[in-house]
């Protein structure tokens, strides 16, 4: 199945880009997503006791099950305001 | 979006209109507080030229709807609006505001306080410093909606 | 009267003039607190019409200049700005506004919820509520400036 | 000597007038110039425990003595807000 990731801010700096197309074999969740992003761009591998992730513009766990055409974004911690 | 009362918008914000359109609707409300954030001209001992906000707009704009929601069931008589900005932002300039009306003025107080402490802990908003020198991306908390301890500690720092 | 970010004033109240006198002067403030007090609709059952507010204007004046001072000698990095409006007043219109400008939020939010909080205890002005049916003079607190304990009172609820 | 008294709100309404001119013999308190006030309109002696006072715009005591050309204020409870 085909996903969307979108990444953020120091995330997006690191991966180059703020939005990448990815294949994956299912079933996968979100963080079967994330390992595969890791394996390719190691620097990411930091964030992940800190970011936070969504699915479809929603705000979602690793543990979620990832579907065909779904968005998976990952957040690295947030600075609004 | 269709969330009321708030926006996540590259233009500059108005919190006159955004008094109107939360403060306007209800003769019964005599208390209205607000709050403006601006970018400061320095940061953790650097001297900022600009900021540059980005945001998750369709994320960003569900949590601050969310955070909406939230100050209706904590004070049932208040409704407030938020609006942030994204982008480049000037020295001086409002990255958000916030408006909160109720018939009372600590109701408008709390509702106002709580926004502002809730947008900094999970509206999916980033800073990107630029200062003299260099350029750094701010990073606060994780993001959690979930987490009651976290919104708790919101409601703390508006109701203490 | 010669007062800073002070009047008191029978033409309608400028939020946006106020925030720009008061933030605008410091590049280094992140953070502006807002009141603003409308004329409600009901009070006490009774069905307002309008209200009429009386001031005894230099005393008026002088004593937000009070007030003023009291919020810079509690917190050194913020500034207030208080504007009371006086005559008749009609519902859902401001009869005081305040602005509060300061590096940090807590003193932002503190100055302006202390600085009405003051208003209410010290400012000379009344309330003549016009009401269907008839007309009232709205007492409440016996002003008194020196009162250390309403001063207190007033600096535990901005702060607790 | 002459002083100016100003009386405000309900006060005011009680005694008919915001501003009247009394003359009295000195030396004088503020309190000296209530107690000839109420011993002409007896209906505004309920507010002695209530009110605050000012001499000269600025916020004084009963016991304050009071000059030739003063402003002596009499105030109700405050509602403004």
């Amino acid at each position: 199945m085909r996903v969307t990731v979108r990444l953020f801010a120091r995330l997006r700096d690191l991966a180059g880009s703020g939005e990448l197309v990815r294949d994956i074999d299912g079933p996968a969740t979100v963080h079967t997503v994330w390992k595969g992003l890791v394996a390719e761009m190691p620097a990411l591998g930091d964030y992940e006791r800190t970011m936070s992730v969504a699915v479809n513009a929603d705000y979602s766990r690793m543990s979620a099950s990832v579907s065909d055409g779904d968005e998976v974004a990952f957040l690295p911690p947030v600075s609004g305001g | 979006m269709g969330e009321p009362f708030v926006a996540v918008t590259s233009v500059p914000l108005d919190l006159q209109a955004l008094t109107r359109e939360v403060a306007g609707s209800c003769v019964g409300d005599g208390a209205v507080a607000s709050f403006i954030g601006l970018v400061r001209d320095h940061n953790q001992g650097r001297r900022v030229s600009y900021l540059d906000y980005e945001a998750y707009e369709p994320l960003a704009v569900r949590t601050l709807g969310r955070i909406v929601d939230e100050v209706r069931s904590n004070w049932p008589d208040t409704r407030v609006g938020v609006h942030h900005r994204t982008g480049r932002i000037e020295i001086g300039d409002a990255s958000v505001i916030i408006v909160a009306a109720s018939p009372h003025r600590a109701n408008a107080f709390a509702a106002c306080r709580y926004t502002i402490e809730r947008v900094k802990q999970i509206a999916p908003i980033w800073k990107h410093e630029h200062f003299e020198g260099g350029d750094v991306w701010l990073e606060g908390a994780t993001a959690d909606p979930d987490d009651e301890s976290a919104r708790q500690a919101a409601y703390r720092i508006a109701c203490a």
